[in-house]
């Protein structure tokens, strides 16, 4: 925890009385801790991004473009132009205020800005100035405001303080989405040179090496061999991981995260054994080695030419279909975009489970599959021999991750796993799950150390679900589908409820699965010992936890 | 201070149309001119407003998905939370039209000592919307009485299902009553419920005050002040046949509801109640969540500067060979 | 944005107050105001309108119905032909069944079986009036008639099963089809709602007797104020014997029989 | 645009929903009328026309409660006397129902309940004759 | 309001039996619009019966209603936790049968058109005034009760303190809704089957033999339908409850049988007459008044034998044999039996009629409809605790 971290208890002390000043009148503050530093130079300009320099969101001075105002209102008319949504969007809420406390920023800050409504109204302030008649001659009283400096700022705070994770969107009666609004918001920032490091570097590096983190073909290839050879210390048994193999059936495409973080590391792991059990004819790649797709957080643009590796590589390997791994926002891009922007697939095949044999008919244009739906579709056929026993000493708890609960509707599948692999399960509140889920606070980009209060407080909702379940029922495992909260969710339980670990559903898998061939397991995948048959008998009302 | 504006602002519109059944070389302009351009507004900005939203595409499928999506043939869909098909679709929007589905789900939070965050539901601003809206649906239906000659039976039938209890005469209509509670209630959180007071802004004000002129105005000269309906009758089927006409008897008051009226119309699709055709067009809502299985092009969709793999292996070209990777060229 | 409440709801209420006052100016609630109601000069009044049936003379007529008849075609009274359905004003019924506990095993000749006339009792504490939840039934204070308000009666039928004498007829359905002919002067009833007798109070007011009264044609109602000694139903109070129905009930009924 | 179709319907549909009494009233060829109501026997109503006009049903509610519940039978209006009756004052002078209250009324469909208790005089025979053809049924 | 968002997802089984309520409801609906149309001569009502089914089912209901406070009061006053999961289950059960008294007292009116005119004119000497007062007071009192209650669980927090008095307040006013509905009858000078001073406690003790017994067939059936199981300690001790409510109920009537039999009161006689033996060979109810009688020894038995009661399959038969017998004794006997003979001696027999029947099984249709729908989110709302 960074020095500046408020304590638990300051930080849970929250004012929700809105200012004495109108919202108009009430100017940002950047206070350290809740907002994100710049981008470098040197990133913008390896991706030709404009008005590359050296500056700080908390410098008077940003160094803007003279014509800083008509480029931004230039590109606001052509996304006017693009955009139904974003121009429908502008004008139809009615501020009923529904969406106000749905958001975790809201309830986490206080901040009557993070109410979507509220965070849409500051850009709807500008539109309604420059492209309503009524802006143009009534001005404030029609809610318009002239865009200053001072706006600006306010747009690059706000917009930088909402992951884009659509639970608004949910519960306004229009379907008024926030996350739409915001991606037009930072486009528009970006044509101005204004944008944060930790979604433009990791663009970056995806856009030369093919992952976020900037890893290399050696590195790639170096990091497969080792969790092979980890699995085969844990499990006895040697499983193949063939990388760029040409003629595989199908292509496996993970967020680069799995391969070189912890806790996505376990949920590698998992998928290996399973695809080792099943005798699957599978491949990956080191350069279409990234799932997630942080040009989702800068542009449409940018998504588009990150996403791109994807259907390149699986035309070149001659796959027949792709399969995805656990990540949100990757599945948001691949679901909702990648089809529109980079399709038609025609080079691969509707995709088929050569286990199985069922079809993906859902997915038989984008010709990728979920690696949820597939593993579930093998857990229904009774392919998995599983004991579920291996994870008796966890107790688990499944947050759905913003993307695939609200662009998708992938929910019960992981829940279905879940529940197979696993013989503790419970879950959070209601309205904390499924399509009501909260965001890690994290999302979007957002998940910098420099911003660690505001992804705290926004992380509130989600970790105080979490230490309800794990005081009731002993939780001592929040289990996702998500490479972002994987990342991010350790620091914010370990600031809210110590205690709980964060894993990912094939770790599960990957725990229970009986391999061909195995030694008899002491360990789970990340080293915990096993929980003895003997052991669990006794313990079978209690199950252990942290 | 927005309240107080809009307040006034109907009270001069109240004034002036109040002032248009005075003087006489007005009633024509206010019983006559004004209504027909009100409609003229009404429509012709409804379609320019719907036909400005149409103009730009919708490049991409973003459903907003609130519930399970169809993939495997064993998992149950939400059919109506998450459609897949045009048809499901459709009910999704029906119900999203007629029953407010999203705001159904409203909810409340609390922060409590622990610290807890609780949910409770919050259904209020739920039944209240649909109260006004239903109302007004009905109300509007009702005075198709002053429109059309003969009366068709159904809006008889409405009326008298409105008026069911007896109670005085003329009698008593429900949604006559309920609409100004219901608006009565949208103001009044306006008012006091601080968060939604500070996200409040003239124009939200204004609406519901008009609103309230308008129903106020009819109820009053409903139960109280009385007016010559068959005058009224008689401007109104003048209007819809392009004769127009204006009745002497016509009140004070019932200049000030026709009024309200006109700026109603006038204002209905250059403000923020073209929610009304915008709930249609809403591409969160409107759209099957299908991704997958149908693609869905994007008209302006525009090739980008990418990395290919051949750029690619061309700079990582000895750290592939290094690492034993297969190399596509040689 | 600072909301002053205050200042709010004054301009809420001024602007409603206004809007009234506009409509009073504007000249649209003027005109109702000078009227004056008032009596008819001409009524027959009385502090308590009570009534004498001497049944032997009514006897006299075995058969005669015009009381009824004239009843029942003053008041628009349906003749419906179902007996369990009916709705009667003035109606004849058994003596035995009239003045249950005056009959004995061993039945007086004369009484047994004869026919007495019966109508409401206009009570001096009417149940009925008591179980309204209306009002929609009330016992006038001015004259002791125990009044119908059939614009307000709700049809809940209480007062029916509050009436020990059976006075009380509901329409079951719409009575109009059955009446042979109707009146405009005196309104049918409509559906859904209970009727009886009223001591023809708008005959009263036009300074008639009731209908049976002025209809019998050996003169055996007598109807007068109970109040007024000098009356002739006092008259014949003080110098025959007779009874009322159910004296034990406490409602004291203001019609009373000469047997 | 694929969705250009059903955009363009739907106003469509939403138009000649709105402007449903345009055609409706063409269709029938209507135009606005001066109703034609028969005159009155007596010289002077009990309150001016224009007032009655609006207010003839204030006047009738408030006649009902004086003659049904405060026993009160005439009322005294500048001067001049009249019986507070419905059938017996009102239609004296407005003698046909039909030509008059019914006109207005089915014009603006409002329709009182007065008339499922009170008859007027030139309906009765018609109430009694339907009477007897139910009851020979 | 009640979390209706639960009342819409639920499983065929659940649809297919609101789909079927709500074709008993339509079909009731249209016999009423009959019924508006034409007027309650579509009933089998007449001069001298002229209250019927409709009302008889109001006179039941309020004891259902009142019942729910044979599980409020022990939990709330005496702190039974046993009861803990079924109170709330009493309470949408007094919310349900409330709705159908008013339902039936409102297609019983001849003019519903004007059922405002109850409010606008106030008249505090009647007591049906009183019987609208108590009943809507106490469906509002339940109703705020059982959401408080119910969204406090929801939310896993404890209820507000406000609620305690409103409970409190709620116990006396389920004995007034019965005791009130009882003076509507035994007020009546003239109808002497009812003049007895013993009728509200009647009323009572044959309502918490009823209304428990219903409310432990719920228990039964929610735990065969569903996976909510109330446990075996609160249905024996609502069995407990129904046996005393049994045993006082049959003892009160014994002593009307006494007073109206010993002292040979003939006015008094008849109606019992009519009932039990029939008076001038109209009988139409004998049999069910002996049905009542005996069904209602039948379950004494069973109730009072302690390992019978425990049965729980024994127990069920018994509860449903309690119910049919005071639904007899109450929902027919009650009413017709007052007003035969007429006040003028005259014996005029009533029957329902098929439309009757129609708009009263559509009456309890709306009923079931309440509490399934209630029981449905009550059940959804701790499943999704547990």
């Amino acid at each position: 925890m960074a020095e500046t971290t408020p304590k638990l208890d300051e930080l849970v002390q929250i004012d929700y009385r809105p200012p004495e000043t109108p919202w108009m009148d009430t100017p940002v503050e950047f206070r350290r801790g809740t907002f994100c530093y710049s981008a470098a130079a040197k990133n913008l300009e390896y991706l030709g991004f404009p008005n590359p320099r050296d500056w700080q969101p908390s410098d008077e001075d940003w160094k803007l473009p003279e014509n800083w105002r008509e480029i931004i209102l230039k590109a606001m008319e052509d996304r006017l132009k693009k955009f139904r949504s974003f121009r429908l969007f502008m004008d139809i809420c009615v501020r009923c205020g529904a969406c106000a406390d749905k958001c975790h920023f809201y309830i986490g800050s206080g901040d009557p800005k993070n109410m979507p409504v509220l965070r849409a109204e500051l850009i709807r302030s500008v539109y309604r100035r420059y492209f309503t008649r009524a802006g143009k001659m009534f001005g404030r009283l029609a809610g318009a405001r002239d865009l200053t400096i001072d706006v600006l700022k306010e747009w690059f705070y706000y917009f930088y303080q909402c992951t884009e994770c659509r639970r608004c969107s949910v519960f306004c009666p229009y379907g008024i989405d926030q996350a739409e609004i915001t991606m037009i918001g930072r486009e528009l920032l970006n044509e101005v040179g204004v944008n944060i490091n930790w979604a433009v570097e990791p663009a970056a590096n995806c856009f030369r090496t093919g992952n976020h983190l900037g890893v290399q073909p050696h590195g790639f290839k170096d990091s497969i061999d080792f969790a092979v050879d980890e699995l085969e210390e844990i499990t006895g048994v040697r499983v193949e991981v063939p990388i760029m193999k040409k003629g595989a059936e199908v292509l496996f495409i993970m967020p680069s995260a799995d391969y070189f973080a912890s806790p996505h590391y376990y949920t590698l792991l998992g998928y290996f054994l399973l695809f080792h059990h099943i005798g699957l004819d599978f491949t990956v790649s080191a350069y279409a080695s990234e799932g997630g797709n942080f040009g989702l957080f800068i542009s449409h643009e940018m998504m588009k030419r990150l996403n791109d590796k994807m259907y390149r590589e699986a035309k070149r390997l001659g796959v027949k279909w792709i399969l995805g791994g656990e990540c949100g926002h990757m599945w948001r891009v691949v679901h909702q975009y990648m089809d529109t922007m980079n399709g038609p697939a025609d080079f691969l095949e509707v995709p088929k489970s050569p286990i199985t044999g069922t079809v993906f008919d859902h997915a038989r244009s984008t010709k990728m599959v979920h690696i949820c739906e597939f593993t579930a579709d093998l857990i229904r056929h009774g392919k998995l021999k599983l004991d579920p026993s291996r994870n008796d000493h966890w107790n688990v708890t499944f947050h759905d991750s913003c993307n695939p609960s609200r662009a998708m509707g992938l929910l019960e599948e992981p829940r279905y796993i879940l529940k197979t692999v696993c013989n503790h399960f419970h879950e959070m509140p209601e309205n904390t799950i499924r399509e009501q889920t909260f965001c890690c606070g994290s999302g979007a980009g957002l998940g910098t150390d420099e911003n660690l209060e505001m992804r705290l407080r926004g992380g509130f909702p989600r970790a105080n679900a979490v230490k309800y379940v794990h005081e009731k029922h002993g939780v001592n495992v929040l289990s996702c589908i998500c490479a972002i909260d994987k990342a991010t969710l350790p620091p914010l339980l370990e600031y809210f409820v110590p205690g709980v670990e964060v894993a990912g559903i094939h770790e599960f898998v990957g725990n229970a699965l009986v391999m061909e061939g195995e030694r008899e397991r002491d360990t789970d995948l990340r080293g915990t010992p096993l929980v003895k048959a003997a052991q669990a008998e006794g313990d079978k009302e209690e199950p252990a936890h942290a | 201070m927005s309240v107080v504006l809009a307040l006034v602002a109907v009270c001069v519109l109240a004034a002036l149309g109040y002032a248009g059944g005075q003087v006489e070389g007005w009633r024509w302009i206010f019983g006559a001119v004004l209504p027909y351009l009100g409609i003229a507004l009404f429509l012709g900005g409804i379609v320019y407003r719907v036909a400005r939203w149409a103009s730009s595409p919708v490049p991409f499928r973003i459903t907003t998905t609130t519930g399970q999506q169809r993939s495997l043939p064993w998992i149950r869909q939400a059919k109506l939370d998450n459609p897949f098909t045009p048809a499901q679709t459709f009910g999704r929007m029906l119900l999203e039209v007629l029953l407010f589905r999203s705001l159904f789900r409203n909810s409340k939070f609390e922060l409590r000592a622990g610290p807890r965050l609780v949910y409770g539901e919050e259904k209020w601003l739920w039944l209240a919307a649909m109260a006004f809206h239903w109302s007004f649906l009905v109300v509007f239906l009702r005075h198709l009485r002053f429109f059309l000659d003969p009366v068709p039976a159904w809006v008889a039938a409405l009326q008298s299902i409105d008026g069911f209890l007896q109670i005085g005469a003329p009698e008593i209509l429900w949604t006559g009553l309920i609409l100004p509670a219901a608006l009565l209630y949208l103001l009044a959180r306006r008012l006091f419920q601080a968060e939604i007071r500070y996200i409040s802004l003239f124009a939200d004000y204004f609406a519901l005050c008009l609103l309230l002129g308008l129903a106020g105005s009819g109820v009053l000269m409903r139960y109280f002040t009385k007016t010559d309906i068959i005058a009224v009758k008689q401007l109104a089927i003048g209007i819809v046949t392009f004769s127009p006409v204006v009745p002497a008897s016509l009140s004070g008051l019932f200049f000030v509801h026709l009024f309200l009226l006109t700026v109603l119309l006038a204002y209905f699709p250059f403000s923020k109640l073209a929610h009304m055709p915008g709930i249609f067009l809403s591409p969160t809502r409107n759209l099957p969540n299908n991704n997958r299985a149908h693609r869905h092009v994007n008209p302006w969709n525009y090739p980008v500067k990418v990395h290919t793999y051949e750029e690619w292996e061309e700079e990582f070209h000895d750290k592939i060979v290094a690492a034993g990777l297969p190399l596509d060229k040689e | 944005m600072s909301m002053d409440r205050k200042s709010f709801l004054k301009i809420t209420g001024c602007a409603v107050a206004g809007a009234i006052a506009g409509g009073k100016l504007g000249g649209l609630v003027a005109g109702a105001e000078d009227a004056e109601y008032l009596p008819a000069p001409g009524a027959l009044t009385a502090r308590r309108w009570g009534m004498v049936v001497d049944t032997r003379k009514c006897r006299k007529q075995e058969g005669c119905k015009d009381c009824i008849r004239a009843c029942h075609q003053a008041h628009n009274v349906p003749q419906i032909p179902d007996k369990t359905r009916e709705v009667k004003w003035i109606w004849k019924e058994k003596f035995e069944h009239a003045f249950p506990s005056q009959e004995t095993e061993y039945p007086n000749e004369e009484l047994h079986g004869r026919q007495v006339l019966l109508l409401c009792n206009h009570c001096d504490d009417p149940p009925c009036v008591r179980v309204c939840p209306t009002q929609a039934t009330w016992k006038r204070e001015a004259d002791g008639i125990v009044m119908m308000d059939w614009h307000r009666c709700i049809g809940c039928r209480y007062c029916i099963a509050a009436c020990p004498y059976g006075s009380r007829s509901f329409n079951w359905g719409d009575p109009r089809p059955y009446i042979p002919k109707v009146r405009a002067d005196y309104p049918t009833r409509t559906k859904g709602v209970v009727e009886k007798c009223t001591f023809c109070e708008e005959r009263l007011a036009r300074g008639e007797m009731p209908a049976c009264v002025e209809a019998c044609p050996e003169k055996a109602l007598v109807f007068g104020d109970l109040a007024d000694p000098n009356s002739e139903v006092r008259r014949l109070l003080r110098t025959e014997y007779t009874l009322r129905r159910k004296p034990e009930l406490g409602t004291r009924p203001e019609v009373f029989y000469i047997l | 645009m694929r969705d250009r179709g059903w955009i363009l319907l739907g106003l469509a549909l939403f138009i000649a929903l709105v402007t449903f009494p345009l055609w409706y009233n063409t269709a029938l060829g209507v135009a606005p009328k001066q109703l034609q109501l028969e005159k009155a026997k007596g010289e002077a109503c009990v309150y001016e026309t224009a007032y009655m006009r609006q207010h003839h049903m204030d006047v009738l509610m408030e006649w009902r409660e004086q003659v049904v519940r405060r026993g009160n039978h005439l009322v005294k209006v500048g001067g001049k006397t009249y019986e507070m009756s419905l059938t017996k004052t009102c239609l004296d002078c407005h003698r046909s129902k039909e030509r008059f209250c019914d006109r207005c009324h089915d014009y603006a469909a409002v329709t009182p309940y007065c008339w499922d208790c009170h008859v007027s005089p030139e309906e009765a025979p018609v109430v009694a004759a339907r009477a007897r053809t139910a009851d020979e049924r | 309001m009640f979390m209706f968002e639960k009342a819409v997802v639920g499983s065929r089984r659940y649809w297919l039996w609101i789909l079927g309520l709500f074709a008993v409801i339509g079909v009731g609906f249209l016999n009423y619009l009959r019924q508006l149309e034409v007027g309650l001569a579509i009933t089998g009502l007449n001069r001298d019966v002229t209250w019927g089914l409709y009302i008889a089912q109001f006179t039941f209901l309020v004891g259902v209603a009142a019942s729910a406070v044979m599980v409020v009061l022990p939990y709330y006053l005496h702190d039974w936790k046993v009861f803990s999961r079924v109170t709330i289950l009493g309470e949408f059960l007094a919310i349900s049968a409330v709705t159908m008294c008013m339902l039936f007292i409102f297609v019983d009116m001849g003019q519903p058109h004007r059922v405002m005119n109850v409010i606008l004119h106030p008249t505090p000497h009647s007591i049906m005034f009183w019987d609208m007062v108590s009943l809507s007071g106490y469906l509002i009192l339940n109703a705020v009760i059982a959401l408080v209650t119910l969204s406090a669980e929801r939310k896993g927090v404890a209820p507000p303190n406000w609620i305690k008095p409103v409970i409190l307040l709620s116990i006396p006013w389920a004995i007034s809704i019965h005791t009130v509905t009882a003076f509507l009858y035994n007020g009546l000078p003239g109808r002497s089957f009812w003049l007895t001073a013993i009728l509200a406690p009647r009323f009572l003790a044959s309502a918490f033999a009823a209304g428990p017994s219903l409310l432990i067939l719920f228990c039964m059936l929610l735990r065969k339908l569903t996976w909510f199981d109330a446990g075996r300690e609160p249905i024996r001790r609502l069995a407990v409850i129904v046996t005393y409510a049994m045993i006082v109920n049959v003892f009160f009537v014994l002593m009307e049988v006494f007073t109206v039999f010993y002292s040979g009161i003939p006015e008094h006689k008849l109606h019992f007459e009519y009932l039990f033996v029939g008076l001038d060979g109209h009988n139409s109810l004998v049999p069910w008044m002996w049905t009542s009688v005996i069904l209602a020894v039948a379950a004494l038995v069973l109730l009072i034998v302690p390992r019978w009661r425990r049965n729980d399959r024994i127990l069920a038969v018994t509860c449903v044999i309690v119910f049919l017998s005071l639904w007899i004794d109450k929902g027919i006997g009650l009413i017709v039996g007052g007003f035969v003979p007429s006040p003028l001696g005259a014996i005029t027999e009533y029957a329902p009629t098929l439309p009757e029947i129609a708009i009263t099984l559509g009456v309890w249709a709306v009923g079931a409809l309440i509490i399934t729908v209630f029981y449905k989110i009550t059940l959804s709302v701790r499943e999704s605790l547990a």
